[in-house]
């Protein structure tokens, strides 16, 4: 199965032929704020270990 | 906006490895200068992905997760790789430096690879409409990540330094069959997964974009694994006092810890 | 009393290939003199077999479709247990640190151990097809011999690996878990191929795929012989 | 001046964290006996161990009949028994069976034959078809010393010997010690059993925490 073909079976019926996926910036939204998180986290952690030592 | 900018940003990290090469002492001013260049240039590169670059034709603003993802899955491998490159020179001649450095890749690429993931999970939602499509590549990857959690486990579990440092370094030579079977696994089993697409046949806005977030992301995988090196190093030091500590004077109980054999 | 007339100076130590032997002949007569814990070890397969239909419900095509895929899991989870045991043995009285002493070479361990291992699981799989092909209602397409050397060469991939590892969980701390989480993501390109190649021989190969699943189970052997002559006397040194 | 069966040289080893042996420097010429004594921890098994090739020093060289511990280790291992705590015994073979394999990686021209006839020395023989498993801790003991006189080693190690005897096997394993040192083996015997070890030995060296406190 192309991917093509499973995006458009999962497209809105109306976009079929557009080929559009419209907004899902939550999604986005959310990796963003998760990488900026991870940053953040395993840096104080690096920080807090290094502190140890 | 021309690519020669985008490799141009990896002068420094390039330039700057070399140079502690020759310089051992550059070192403690490099990791700065990386951690300095991944901060300028990270916020950079969410503004680049996220506002910047053009939405794509078929997945529209969706598709602004790779800026993210791909960078990080990236520095997830480059990190087994070089726990593989430490590991290798382990074997070949004993040395403190190599452990520590595997250990430090180790974790490093397992965080990367566990924030990749996830993100690869994220972008399965929208695009195949479920978080977890059974990928072969996002599977594997997945499987990497345990491997590398067992493999600092088994770090964990030994106390021994130098048995910890020989098996950890056999694990990681073994290892190196894990990312070439994540690079593999999409041949292998036919899949949904985008083939990578050469820089050629995409917007060159996009291109730009993401080597410009993969440099960055580059920056602060050397920040971050310096940081742990020092971290593993500090720990060994506690671990393996040289001898010499032990001369001098008669013994007396507590400078040479009692041994149960 | 004098032994015969041997004397340490005119002894003759084994080659690498006669220490491997002795090896393998060790470790089958204690496989032979515990022949309990080798029925337990295929009832266990065999339990493992039979549950994936409770796990999937009674769907008859379903099971069949994927024989191949639950076959191959049951060896895998089986190599697990007789893997560790194989180590538990040579752990007891420190008998792995007799045989380095004996001035063996660590390479003949390594192999005779993993040929060792291959022959129980080879075995394991011979029980355990014919078995699969009445229960999952399979047709052998091809000939019962090829399946049998697929399980021979999928085996021999799965021992070498996991007498690497199975050598190094068995000596750290918490070495159940240990054995599997490292073992089974390596395993992964094998359990690809083998249950490719499997399929294949239940389901017929129209398109001429055989050859290159069992290429790649060829090139997988290869790499995890190599890796684990080369890697295996370097971690017992200090066993 | 003799040859010697060993020399320290500053060998240190380390377990861990933790340093078995420190610094320790000593040698001994071949044909003499030692008496090793200190409490325990005090890095006696361990000194033994690496004198058995069963673990390399962390810093310092040591060498044993003028071969290096670690770069020569294959030829060493055939002329050094370690009789150790552990009896290096497979449970699930028989007392003949265990013999046979060592006797197979040694080289040995009949096998069962010479399996059997150190069984015999140690007066196992009505036992010599069960399985180790079943086996009393003296009984694993005998089977032990059965291996290191199949050995027939140029070094002897004995670690605590007459631990788990009984007052009859302590006097066998005596008989064992003087039979060795008769046949021109050098032995090295660790024991808490001082003036045991001393009516076998020439001299004696005293360890505490991992280091020489007198060696006389």
């Amino acid at each position: 199965m192309s991917a093509l073909s499973l995006l458009l079976a999962q497209a809105d019926p109306s976009r079929v032929g557009v080929g559009h996926i419209q907004g899902g910036w939550e999604f986005v939204t959310a990796s963003y704020v998760l990488t900026l998180l991870g940053i953040v986290l395993y840096a104080t952690s690096l920080w807090v270990r290094r502190r140890k030592e | 906006m021309p690519n020669w900018l985008a490799n141009a940003l990896l002068i420094l990290p390039a330039g700057l490895l070399i140079a502690i090469c020759f310089k051992r002492d550059l070192i403690e001013i490099g990791w700065k200068v990386m951690a300095v260049q991944a901060a300028i240039m990270l916020p950079v590169a969410a503004y680049l992905g996220l506002v910047w670059a053009p939405p794509e034709r078929e997945m529209g603003d969706v598709y602004r997760i790779i800026y993210a993802h791909v960078p990080q899955v990236w520095m997830a491998l480059l990190g087994v790789t070089l726990n593989f490159g430490c590991s290798l020179a382990y074997l070949m001649k004993k040395s403190w430096t190599a452990d520590a450095l595997a250990e430090a890749s180790a974790e490093v690429g397992l965080y990367f690879g566990i924030v990749g993931v996830t993100l690869g999970a994220i972008w399965g939602k929208p695009t195949w409409g479920v978080y977890w499509t059974w990928d072969p590549r996002l599977t594997s990857a997945a499987v990497m990540l345990i491997y590398y959690t067992g493999y600092l486990a088994m770090r964990r579990f030994t106390e021994n330094p130098d048995t910890r440092a020989t098996w950890s370094a056999a694990l990681g030579t073994f290892g190196i069959v894990i990312p070439v079977t994540v690079y593999f696994s999409v041949v292998w089993m036919k899949s949904l997964h985008q083939v990578q697409s050469t820089p050629k046949t995409v917007d060159p806005q996009m291109v730009f974009a993401l080597r410009w977030a993969a440099c960055a992301f580059l920056c602060l995988l050397i920040t971050f694994t310096y940081q742990r090196y020092k971290v593993a190093r500090a720990a060994l030091a506690r671990e393996v006092a040289p001898p010499e500590a032990l001369s001098g004077p008669p013994p007396s109980s507590n400078d040479v810890a009692k041994v149960a054999v | 009393m004098t032994l015969l007339q041997d004397s340490p100076a005119t002894r003759k130590p084994p080659g690498l290939l006669a220490a491997t032997l002795v090896v393998l002949r060790k470790d089958l007569l204690i496989e032979w003199r515990t022949r309990a814990r080798l029925n337990a070890l295929v009832f266990f397969a065999i339990s493992t077999l039979l549950l994936f239909s409770f796990a999937l419900g009674a769907n008859t095509t379903a099971l069949r479709q994927h024989a191949a895929g639950y076959f191959w899991l049951a060896i895998i989870f089986a190599s697990i247990l007789s893997l560790s045991e194989s180590f538990r043995i040579e752990g007891e009285n420190h008998a792995l640190e007799g045989l380095k002493l004996a001035a063996i070479d660590a390479r003949a361990v390594f192999i005779g151990k993993a040929l060792g291992n291959t022959v129980l699981l080879w075995g394991l799989g011979i029980v355990l097809a014919p078995l699969s092909i009445a229960v999952f209602d399979l047709k052998v397409k091809m000939s019962l011999w090829a399946l049998f050397g697929i399980i021979g060469i999928g085996s021999m991939a799965i021992s070498a690996a996991g007498t690497f590892y199975s050598a190094i969980a068995s000596n750290a701390r918490a070495r159940d878990v240990l054995l599997p989480i490292l073992l089974f993501p390596v395993l992964v390109p094998v359990i690809i191929s083998s249950v490719g190649a499997t399929a294949l021989i239940f389901e017929g190969d129209p398109m001429g795929q055989m050859r290159s699943w069992t290429g790649m189970l060829g090139v997988l052997n290869v790499i995890y012989w190599a890796l684990g002559l080369v890697l295996f006397p370097r971690i017992t040194e200090d066993i | 001046m003799a040859e010697a069966a060993f020399q320290i040289a500053d060998v240190s080893k380390r377990y861990g964290p933790r340093w078995a042996l420190a610094r320790l420097t000593f040698s001994l010429e071949r044909g003499k006996s030692l008496l090793l004594t200190g409490h325990n921890g005090s890095g006696k098994s361990t000194l033994l161990k690496l004198l058995g090739t069963a673990t390399a020093p962390t810093f310092g060289k040591l060498t044993l009949f003028g071969l290096d511990a670690v770069s020569d280790r294959e030829a060493i291992r055939r002329r050094v028994a370690l009789l150790s705590h552990a009896s290096y015994l497979y449970e699930d073979l028989t007392a003949e069976q265990n013999l046979v394999v060592l006797g197979r990686l040694l080289g040995v021209a009949d096998p069962p034959a010479a399996a059997r006839a150190v069984i015999e020395r140690v007066g196992m023989t009505k036992r010599a078809d069960h399985a180790v498993r079943t086996f009393s801790a003296g009984m694993r003991k005998r089977i032990a010393i059965a291996r290191l006189l199949l050995k027939k080693p140029d070094l002897a190690l004995l670690d605590e010997p007459f631990g788990e005897l009984d007052p009859e096997g302590i006097a066998v394993m005596e008989g064992f010690i003087r039979e060795l040192r008769a046949g021109g083996t050098t032995v090295v015997l660790a024991t808490h059993l001082i003036e045991q070890g001393q009516s076998l030995t020439d001299t004696r060296l005293h360890l505490a925490e991992g280091r020489t406190l007198e060696a006389a």
